[in-house]
């Protein structure tokens, strides 16, 4: 065990990964002589060289085209974006490319690929800065997307994604980089996809989140303690595949859910988890799944505002006390 | 029998893959019509002699691309007729299992690393391959075929922006058969000559007319040399013309008949044949014509006997590994 | 009232509202010399002229982005894909611009711009042609989708879109382009944006549906009389704004709801409404919602495939039985 | 007091500008290291001759567009130190509201339609605006402004691929100073020379050092007569240089002191102040800088006092109409 960063428990994985298997190779804007825009592949210039260190023009499109191409053919990249909002002009690539080829090709291809980057909002980075941008893609069959929420996870996920023979878009966050945990040394220590975790225990309602909010859940869970209410906070850290098996058997403890979590209310991954809990624990439930998610509006630049639009524990809070019929 | 000079072999040869390529394609449209084949097909009669020569010149490892005008690259690196024939009939036998359609062609064995149907969308993956082949240190090539309609895209623009910059060792072959659905080049690009392009990137050229399967060849080698030696990438504009229209449901009435009969009589398919004639090869063109003829209906007959593909496919092929739902 | 096909009553509100308001254009590809991939636009160069009926070269993006450009000084362009699908390339233009430059320029700029194309599935046109763009679209605040099922509704909505202030996203269905029905000529019919219509009224179970799935979902509704249910069946017409109020208080009747789609399973359009009814009739719900949509996977090539991917009224059927509790 | 004549008139009134957009943007420097002003802070400080030269040879109706490096265009344009900084502080009498932020500056009523966050994808919005001038048949011409880096991306391809096919009123303006973040040109660019992707569209082109805020505006001047008598786009790269890093969170690790330090030497604001002292405005230049030190102190305090954007707002500025939900 050590004490990582989540940034370094994101370096420690692809390291590991990269030492362990010669075709991971790293990409993107400033990853190498820059250090990382935010330092996540800091000195893995110096140990890997340029030739698998590659940083490139302002060209999403280009080199998330030709990170495909190279996984088609054998290689293994690690596809690093700046942050998720820029993966939005690569947008086709992603649909098109890296989660059909191997469908098109009548199962002839594979498309082992990673894509990651910081994700959701940051500190009044502003409108077109701001986006969680799991919603689009989760939608779409051919891809997985995970978000963990701790170092260790973030480490273990991420090397279960390095090797994982699908496209897989890997979640972080601006916010969570400096978060310390334990994370295992264990070089082949993974975390599997699609499980989700028990980030607190509880049996009267059940939060769901994930990255970032996960935190902003447990800080909820807390203020609900002390008004005598025990929620159970279930941390995804996968959103395709879902762990619907997790959150069900919760819901049927608790009866009652919240989903918390950054993205626009329309749609999404928190539309779909509430569907799951539905479908699948209708009889379960004593009320109504209610979200707790950005306002349905751009992400203003005012600080005021945006704290406003981002979810608080606060938030959480009410809604919680809204499924408990107390609000 | 004698022996024949080799450069008769080859062109006896490259004439019996483009008129495979005209047979096929031409027994496809019949059973289009016929409504044997459904989604879109878009013909590939008239610009033979691009895919047949390219493929000529490249070595059985190299990797080729193209968009979902496919057929005749994929026959002419390898890909057998029944295979192309049940892909069309979207069965399981077919290139892509049937899943893919006249659009998306794969066939790794061959090095046909696919139809792509977003007009520029592949030229990235394309550069990709190349990317791939250099980090490994191989000397393999990839050519990437794109209609001229494909250079204004922003795909196009930063594909050939970092095979320039990373070297990459790939040939750009745009197929510049001056019409874009119905849209000519005038109100396409600004610069009707596309290889001009190159010159923003500091890309090496070329541009030539298609009228010989034979100068293809020769003419794309050297760009195909210039990625295996030394990569680095070159944008080829071949001009050509295609017979028909842009898929089957295109009437084509942005052209006139004239125009369409008078890029006929430049055809390089009869021009090889003639050529091959008046050099003796009768008899040896009547025999091939017949295997041809032979090759075409064994495909259709095969194609219409196979299965179709199950629906236990279609969970297998969106991942690799367990589904993620 | 004239007999109109779809793709004629399109173009009869492009026509009316050009004429009307000179500051109305068409852009996209093939829309002028070709008459339209789809013919919609047909006679209309001849009309309008070059300048104001625009071909364009493949530059989706390009030429999306100077719509928006010429939407926020002050023209009101119409902006037509080949289909839906390529508007992945011009992904970011719409998500980042066309969505969001009112709210970053703090109010002093408007989007007044149609994008429209076919949509969804034709018939195998395969993996990269036969998305259902509305599920990306919907999630996006700033924007406004509309999806109608029958010509009166296409020329009054889309005639109400052109002269909307801000971005409206308006999906046809080629598969729906020759349908015929009555539609109104005059100039000023306008079918207001967030309001469904019921097509089929009945008690027993609500079927919500868009675009070309309402006429699938009628034939479910026929098939399901003769098994002595009388589905209601809703035409959305609009995803956003989404008339919660008509969908909610059919499901109070009901008790019940099927709602069927074409797009994938995962989050999207579907999720949204599933939400929605859990939330404000979730008392009055006797089964969980359901849904029919596209089964998780790219689109097949194959004919058979593909019709068990897409939707049919068999499956809508099987999922009424299923929230009858009579599977 | 003599009349000057225009041309000293007009350079000290530039000395002004610059002098205006450099002290502003020290003062929002200081500011953001206070925790005054948050997100993202792009400095605009040694390439303000640019963004004041263009303006100056523009016509108060033209339209000017650029990425989120856009404080030195906004006030170049008109649009008063108050809004400015108000909008870095977020607040309600910012030139967007508060909304915006750095990278977001908006002023219609001074033609400044923004600036852009997402690299290129402002370009085809620039030609769009251009294109709305010649659909209404007005004489108005855009200016687009972008870095070295977005030439790469496809945006920058598709705006500059229509507007010379379609011949729009614009001139696109490429600020190079020789880094995109931390990535020299020699990682960017296979062909350094910018003004080559004109070939491409066979658009005109013009190449030049920012040396002098007077020359900016001659050498536009002439692109901007293009646009506006012919209806001709062209691309012009200025060679520039930023002092600062490429935002405020950067170190600039990635340049020598020296670098820095040399390229300082060439800074055109001290330039313009030399030459004018030698031509005896000292006394005109100190009491310029001290109206200049009060506009930008009645800024700051402006914008402490001014009021934060209420919730309200929020919805009204997603749609002009209903919200639609
Ligand atoms: C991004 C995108 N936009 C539009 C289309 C529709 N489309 C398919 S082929 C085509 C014309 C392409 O012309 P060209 O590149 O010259 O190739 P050719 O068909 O002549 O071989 C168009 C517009 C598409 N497939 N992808
Ligand atoms: C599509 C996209 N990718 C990445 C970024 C992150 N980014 C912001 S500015 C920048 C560098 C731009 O450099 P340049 O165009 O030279 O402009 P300069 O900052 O030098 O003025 C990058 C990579 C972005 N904003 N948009
Ligand atoms: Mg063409
Ligand atoms: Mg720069």
């Amino acid at each position: 065990m050590s004490q990582l960063r989540f940034r370094e428990a994101v370096r420690a994985a692809m390291i590991e990964e990269m030492e362990r298997d010669e075709r991971v190779y790293l990409i993107g804007e400033e990853v190498g002589h820059y250090q990382g825009a935010y330092k996540v592949s800091e000195g893995m210039l110096e140990r890997f060289g340029e030739r698998r260190v590659i940083d490139t023009p302002i060209t999403e499109s280009g080199f998330t085209g030709i990170s495909i191409g190279a996984a088609i053919v054998g290689l293994r990249p690690i596809v690093e974006y700046m942050t998720w909002n820029f993966s939005a002009v690569a947008f086709d690539q992603i649909l098109n490319n890296a989660a059909k080829l191997r469908q098109m090709s009548g199962g002839q291809l594979r498309v082992p690929i990673v894509f990651r980057a910081p994700n959701g909002s940051a500190r009044q980075v502003g409108s077109q800065h701001s986006h969680a941008m799991e919603h689009f893609y989760a939608h779409i069959p051919g891809l997985k997307v995970l978000a963990p929420a701790t170092p260790a996870d973030a480490k273990g996920l991420l090397k279960a994604a390095i090797r994982d023979d699908d496209p897989v878009l890997f979640m972080e966050s601006e916010t969570l980089y400096g978060v310390k945990g334990e994370v295992p040394d264990d070089p082949d220590f993974l975390v599997p996809m699609g499980q989700a975790a028990i980030a607190r225990e509880g049996r009267d309602v059940t939060i769901v989140a994930w990255s970032r909010m996960v935190h902003v859940a447990l800080e909820a869970a807390a203020v609900l303690a002390r008004e005598g209410v025990e929620a159970e906070v279930i941390d995804l850290r996968s959103l395709r595949p879902l762990d619907e098996t997790t959150i069900v058997a919760s819901v049927r403890k608790t009866h009652r859910a919240v989903i918390a979590y950054e993205g626009w209310p329309y749609g999404g991954v928190g539309a779909e988890i509430v569907d799951r809990i539905q479908r699948l624990a209708f009889d379960d439930l004593d009320a109504p799944v209610l979200r707790t998610s950005f306002l349905d509006v751009p992400m203003p630049y005012n600080a005021r505002l945006e704290q406003l639009v981002v979810p608080q524990a606060s938030r959480i809070v009410e809604q919680v006390r809204k499924v408990l019929y107390r609000a | 029998m004698t022996t024949r000079p080799p450069s008769d072999e080859l062109h006896l040869e490259l004439y019996r893959k483009m008129q495979l390529v005209r047979r096929f394609e031409e027994e496809a449209a019949r059973a289009y019509a016929q409504g044997k084949i459904g989604g879109f097909l878009h013909l590939y009669i008239g610009q033979e002699a691009i895919a047949v020569g390219v493929s000529a010149a490249l070595r059985a490892d190299d990797y080729a691309i193209t968009t979902y005008r496919d057929h005749g690259l994929a026959l002419a690196r390898g890909t057998s007729l029944r295979a192309a024939m049940a892909e069309l009939h979207g069965k399981v036998t077919g290139c892509s299992k049937g899943l893919g359609g006249s659009m998306h062609f794969f066939d790794v064995e061959h090095g046909m690393l696919g139809g792509y149907g977003i007009v520029g969308g592949h030229i990235p993956i394309a550069a990709g391959t190349a990317f791939a082949s250099k980090y490994r240190g191989e000397d393999r090539v990839t050519v990437c075929f794109m209609g001229e309609g494909a250079v204004s895209i922003g795909d196009f623009h930063e594909g050939l922006s970092l095979a320039a910059l990373w070297k990459l060792p790939i040939v750009f072959i745009c197929e510049n058969n001056e019409y874009s659905m119905g849209t000519p080049l005038s109100r396409e690009l600004s610069v009707e000559d596309v290889s001009t392009k190159a010159l923003a990137y500091g890309m090496a050229r070329d541009r030539f007319h298609c009228e010989h399967v034979l100068e293809v060849r020769e003419r794309v080698a050297e760009a195909i040399e210039r990625a295996r030696l030394h990569s680095e990438p070159t944008l080829v504009e071949i001009r050509t013309y295609r017979f028909r229209g842009h898929s089957m449901s295109d009437p084509g009435k942005y052209r006139t008949a004239e125009e369409v009969e008078e890029r006929k009589q430049r055809d390089p398919l009869p021009r090889s044949r003639g050529e091959l004639e008046a050099r003796g090869f009768g008899a040896a063109l009547a025999a091939l014509d017949e295997a041809v003829e032979a090759e075409v209906a064994d495909a259709v007959r095969f194609a219409e006997e196979s299965p179709e593909p199950g629906p236990e496919l279609l969970e297998a092929t969106t991942y690799s590994g367990p589904f993620a739902r």
